[in-house]
């Protein structure tokens, strides 16, 4: 049983991460993005490719997959960042839709659908980390720096420019502030960040295909940033442990028919978006309830 | 040969994605609804004229009716009771956009449960093609499909410039505070908007389910071109919507000439990414301003 | 209220579960597709292997009640990979039933590390015989299959030209491999091969290639409701070749379909009237309780559960515990099982041998037996 | 609109103008404003506009709704890019810019609707105008940053918003949220200000505070353009008044001159 949680456990830290992430762009700078999961994506892969070939260090893998997202993002937000909301959230779709057809076809980088097998445990300095205890340990750690970094940032300069920026795009422009270059920054900053997430998550697994990294994982953590609040340190995280601990909570629940769980599972999922967005918009941990964006 | 028979396939599967991208259009433009569960109504048409054909036996006149009810109703029920209460309190393009995607799953999901998730599509002779001349097969339903949606964008157009719903429709796509100003209710208008944007999908799902089949994923993809197409024809613009559809439709057929069906979806970004990177506003959308 | 809801439904099942295991009980994982497209074939492979744990708790031929504890893959190998986490870790299964290469693939590395037997009964991805010893497969591979069928084709029925529509994943690609390697040896050829997403249903556009490509056969490589779906739309738009596919075909959903009817497909060779008392009570049990014949499929898992009570109850017998590990060992020192369809030995790589028929699909719901093709 | 703080006026306002003395003609033309042109399709927003904005006087744009003023606005600002002409600021010209460069040169402006950072404190709100080039740390250590704050301080005393420094911009009252968006430009250390309809719907209190601070701005060598339909303003703390109407512009000049032009009033008082 104590497995069983310590694996509950990382895929939280997991998920955390890219729930914070992502509510940096999202909630923060106000760039709704539909493909999280493609940098998350791109995070595995990089880091199972250089486990597999390379050296299956921490701190050699983990680098190059942040390095592989940061640079992907920067391609692909530098012509969609240009365009307003709407049209971003639709590029960010497209982008995801793409990316997921590439994740299928480029079999060479990330072996289809049939993925990538047998990546070997994440050595820290030499010594390999695969025990659940000792690996939940290190995605804390990872989860505990993202969180740092971010609070920081969003309490400097910097995070003030990305909240006007948010909060009215033209005014932050009047105001002197060059938006396409935060905005491009705050990007490049989460795809990367993301990216560690899915370092791990290749790791942890040892097993990742396309499967884990399509629109349905972009719109999950979407929602456990939305439910849990957006803008606020502890929404993603809440959202994240309440949306990864749901499915497990309810196979549990052994008087459910085995078949229906799994649409069980996704009718809870989504009602909880609708009733959240009619009553409490701002997401469980409203920094200002009523409010919010 | 090839080339011509690929052209027509494309322009049947275009004609009903232009009709349903031309609902969502509809209600994104006079709304600024971002009604992701639109893909749910096309489901909901399509597994109930199913039922209602398969289960019920009805006749098909029947079935359409139910269908177009179904339709109808369920996009109007949410408007008034999802929609209305997100929009009383400073609804955010992204909230209306979570909750209809919350909505959209619930719904696939409860057709799973109801119907069964595997495909299922009608059995109908009209389906089985005819060879018109060498190597170019047509089946009845091609050319159905065209006619429906040709006379459904005449009516359309119709009604649009000719009645006074049409035209408020219009008007509070251009200005909201301008239908207030002529006693129209921007709510009202909105269930109206709706109850046409929904009735819309109906001839979709049923070639749909007369032609390839359903799942209750159905609506999934249908959405994701809707949306392609609306951005691609220009936000707002009924005629660019239908012409991106039919546009999307081609695309993906044409491209299989030399590319597999696994691309199609990604030949329909990349079009839209196309858009959005050099012409944002669409083929006809108006020039838009910050 | 939300989170005191969701804080509730978590406590409660831990109070669930906690009360659901009994002492007595001997448990087997299942990671079957539970829901989803392809849910069709959890239910199939359900009954095969509930069967079986009936039989073998009516025989008492364990020391406890035996429970197969089923978990849903959706046939996707996260799921797969989550469900599997699940039953090692928490369940503490010796033994867990696979489906679907994908899901089998992804599983294998959890099943060697943690020594916990990993069997399949329905993927037939070729390479899911090299995913290490505590993967089992009690199915022929496609290798068997595509062999088999493209011999009968080309030799008893004179076929020549192949075209190949497939899934564009690891079964469907093992399947383009196993063609493009036996056709020519047997003097014909792949003329083109058309790859579809996972999860396309419009095939109006790959009818019009296949038919410009005139074959003699198209060879469907899919499964699931798309299966289906590519048939009707092949026959819909003018393909009249002969159709032809793999095990994937002896679901009851396209053995009634109109369009399908001619097309041939391989199973696993089974003579369903033999006199062998285990064949003949699954047969005659199976009719009994859903009132048609068993295919193929069924058979497998039923056969897949067999094993396990055949070398548990050995291992009881010698006072051995059941792990995955003893197991594997009692495998080895077995040379025959007697399963369904006859005694049947595993290959050192850990994957049954049996012979290939090939049948015709005659709206009888499990077939006609055209030809049988021994194992090569 | 315009009827409460007409009476107030009196009390706020015991001279016309700015405080500037002399004549506005003679002054260094800081904003110069060469044939400019927009079309929005076939629209002809702004039509052939030639204009001079002079420094350390408060020009004011006058005209009828549909004017064509926010557009010369957006078009100085940079955030619409002109179909013809030049705006030229000190010499330069601004035709292509970005708006946070035109922004950086010096020339800050209000909106019409504000477009505050609504999410954010009052004090964020003006510290963030302080900060345009910032990257992640402004530079100058902790005595910059000291002085900084203490600016924001007096910011808030002088536009009365220092109780309110902790609230959202959003829970702000009207007056106070228009108070703020003037704040914001205050820290920016702009030459020149564009006001867009800055006291439209002001109480008679805030309206004199709002005379108060733009009068000991321009004492302080601020330029001032401002957007208004509030007679008050323009007759009487303007300098110099331009008269747009369809977009063109029509006059421009001192207000005595543009004041007595029966044509202009016509239109003015007309289409009001």
């Amino acid at each position: 049983m104590t497995a069983y949680i310590l694996n509950l456990l990382v895929l939280i830290s997991v998920y955390a991460i890219l729930a914070t992430t992502l509510n940096f762009i999202i909630g923060y700078a106000g760039i709704f993005s539909l493909a999280h999961a493609v940098f998350f994506g791109i995070g595995g892969y990089t880091a199972a490719l250089v486990a597999m070939n390379v050296s299956p260090e921490f701190f050699v893998a983990v680098p190059a997959a942040m390095a592989a997202a940061a640079v992907t993002s920067l391609l692909l937000a530098l012509p969609a960042l240009r365009v307003r909301g709407e049209y971003f959230v639709a590029a960010s779709l497209g982008l995801q839709v793409l990316a997921v057809t590439l994740f299928s076809e480029w079999k060479s980088f990330t072996g289809g659908i049939g993925g990538v097998i047998g990546i070997p445990a994440v050595e820290l300095f030499g010594f390999p980390v695969y025990k659940p205890w000792q690996f939940l340990v290190m995605a804390l750690i990872c989860l505990a720096i993202i969180i740092a970094i971010t609070r920081t940032l969003v309490h400097t300069s910097f995070g003030r420019s990305l909240k006007a920026i948010r909060d009215s795009e033209s005014a932050a422009l009047a105001s002197g502030k060059n938006i396409t270059v935060i905005k491009t920054f705050s990007v490049v900053l989460s795809s990367a960040l993301a990216a560690v997430a899915g370092a791990l998550y290749a790791f942890y697994m040892s097993f990742i295909n396309v499967e884990s990294f399509m629109l349905d994982t972009s719109v999950m953590v979407m929602a456990m940033v939305i439910i849990g609040g957006t803008a606020t340190i502890v929404g993603p995280l809440l959202g994240a442990a309440l949306l990864m601990l749901m499915p497990s909570a309810l196979t549990y629940l052994t008087f459910l028919p085995q078949t229906e769980i799994g649409s069980i599972q996704q009718i809870v999922y989504g009602l909880a978006m609708v009733l959240l967005m009619i009553f409490r918009p701002g997401g469980i941990v409203s920094s200002h309830p009523g409010g919010g964006k | 040969m090839l080339f011509l028979q690929l052209l027509a396939n494309g322009l049947q599967v275009g004609a009903i994605y232009a009709l349903t991208a031309a609902g969502f259009s509809l209600i994104f433009g006079s709304t600024k609804i971002f009604h992701f569960a639109h893909g749910a109504t096309f489901a909901i048409a399509a597994y109930l004229f199913h039922f209602a054909l398969a289960g019920l036996g009805l006749h098909w006149t029947f079935a359409v009716a139910v269908a177009a009810l179904s339709a109808v109703v369920f996009g109007v029920l949410l408007d008034r009771l999802m929609y209305a209460p997100i929009q009383r309190h400073e609804g955010s393009f992204f909230t209306v956009f979570v909750a209809s995607f919350g909505i959209g799953i619930v719904v696939q999901n409860l057709l799973g449960s109801v119907f069964g998730r595997g495909f299922m599509s009608v059995s109908t002779p009209l389906s089985n093609s005819i060879e018109v001349m060498p190597g170019l097969y047509l089946s009845p339903l091609n050319g159905l499909a065209v006619v429906v949606a040709i006379v459904c964008f005449v009516a359309l157009h119709f009604f649009m410039t000719h009645t006074f719903i049409g035209k408020g429709l219009r008007a509070l796509s251009e200005n909201p505070e301008l239908v207030r100003t002529f006693g129209l209710s921007p709510r009202r208008l909105s269930t109206y908007a709706f109850a046409l944007g929904s009735l819309l999908v109906v001839p979709g799902a049923i070639f749909t389910a007369a032609g390839t089949g359903i799942n209750p994923a159905v609506g999934h993809h249908v959405m994701l071109i809707s949306l392609a197409a609306t951005i691609v024809g220009g936000i707002g613009s009924l005629r660019g919507a239908a012409c991106a559809g039919l546009l999307i439709g081609v695309a993906e057929n044409l491209a299989m000439w030399k590319l597999g069906t696994q691309w199609s979806e990604a030949i329909t970004f990349a079009i839209l990414f196309f858009f959005i990177i050099f012409k944002p506003s669409g083929f006809f959308g108006r020039a838009t301003v910050s | 209220m939300l989170r005191k809801t969701l804080s509730a439904i978590a406590f409660a099942a831990g109070l669930v579960s906690a009360a659901s295991i009994q002492a007595d009980d001997i448990e087997i994982g299942a990671v079957f597709p539970l829901s989803g497209p392809n849910a069709t074939y959890g239910d199939i492979f359900m009954s095969g292997a509930d069967l079986a744990a009936r039989h073998i708790n009516e025989d008492e031929m364990l020391s406890g009640n035996l429970n197969i504890l089923y978990e849903d893959s959706q046939a996707l190998p996260q799921q797969g990979v989550v469900a599997m986490n699940k039953l090692i870790n928490v369940e503490g299964v010796p033994y867990v039933l696979s489906a679907f290469t994908g899901v089998s693939k992804a599983i294998s590395t959890l099943a060697q590390r943690s020594e916990t037997v990993a069997v399949n009964g329905g993927g037939v991805g070729p390479d899911l015989a090299e995913l290490g010893e505590y993967f089992w497969n009690v199915i022929p591979l496609a290798n068997n299959e595509v062999g088999a069928l493209a011999r009968y084709a080309v030799e008893d029925l004179g076929h020549k030209r192949f075209t190949l529509v497939y899934v564009d994943d690891p079964l469907g690609e093992s399947i383009l491999g196993e063609l493009e390697k036996t056709l020519p040896e047997l003097g014909a050829e792949l003329v083109e091969s058309h790859s579809i997403a996972a999860s396309a249903q419009q095939f109006s556009s790959v009818a019009a290639r296949v038919r410009s490509d005139n074959p003699d056969v198209v060879y469907v490589a899919s499964y699931g409701s798309q299966q289906l779906q590519i048939v009707k739309q092949l026959r819909d738009n003018g393909v009249k070749a002969q159709i032809a596919s793999y095990s994937a075909f002896s679901v009851p959903e396209l053995q009634e379909q109109a369009e399908a009817q001619g097309a041939l497909f391989t199973t696993q060779s089974i003579d369903w009237d033999s006199d062998d008392p285990v064949t003949k009570r699954f047969v005659d049990d199976y009719k009994a309780e859903h009132d048609k014949n068993p295919t193929s499929y069924i058979a497998n898992y039923y056969n897949a559960v067999r094993v396990f009570g055949l070398l548990a109850q050995a291992l009881e017998e010698q006072d051995k515990e059941l792990t995955g590990a003893n197991l594997l060992a009692q495998r080895k020192a077995t040379e025959t099982f007697e399963l369904v369809g006859g005694e049947v030995s595993f290959q050192e790589n850990g994957t049954l041998q049996a012979p290939i028929q090939v049948l015709e699909v005659d709206g009888s719901g499990s077939g006609k037996v055209v030809s049988v093709k021994a194992a090569e | 609109m315009s009827a409460e703080p007409v009476t107030a006026r009196e009390t706020a306002n015991p001279a016309p103008g700015s405080g500037f003395t002399g004549s506005t003609d003679d002054q260094e033309v800081l904003l110069e404003i060469n044939s400019l042109s927009k079309n929005f399709g076939g629209l002809q927003a702004i039509s052939d506009v030639s204009l001079n904005l002079r420094a350390g006087i408060i020009t004011t744009l006058v005209g009828p709704n549909g004017a064509g003023k926010t557009t010369l606005f957006n078009m100085i600002t940079g955030h619409i890019q002109p179909s013809q002409g030049d705006v030229r600021w000190q010499g330069e010209s601004l035709i292509g810019k970005a708006p946070w460069r035109i922004a950086r040169k010096g020339i800050a402006r209000t909106f019409q609707d504000l477009r505050l950072f609504t999410h954010m404190t009052v004090e964020e709100n003006i510290l963030t105008m302080m900060e345009p080039g910032s990257w992640l740390w402004q530079p100058g250590g902790k005595s910059r940053k000291a002085r900084r704050y203490s600016k924001v301080s007096q910011i808030m005393d002088r536009t009365g918003l220092t109780a309110k420094r902790h609230t959202r911009a959003l829970d702000l009252a009207y007056a106070e949220r228009k108070f703020l968006s003037l704040a914001r430009i205050m820290a920016t250390d702009s030459r020149l200000w564009l006001l867009d309809e800055p006291a439209s719907g002001l109480d008679p209190n805030s309206y004199n505070l709002f005379l108060q601070l733009l009068r000991e701005e321009v004492k302080e060598g601020i330029t001032v353009c401002i957007i208004e339909h509030n007679l008050d303003i323009v007759v009487n703390i303007s300098d110099r008044i331009a008269f747009l109407d369809q977009g063109r512009l029509l006059a421009d000049g001192e207000p005595e001159t543009i004041l007595n032009d029966p044509a202009l009033a016509a239109i003015y008082f007309g289409e009001r």
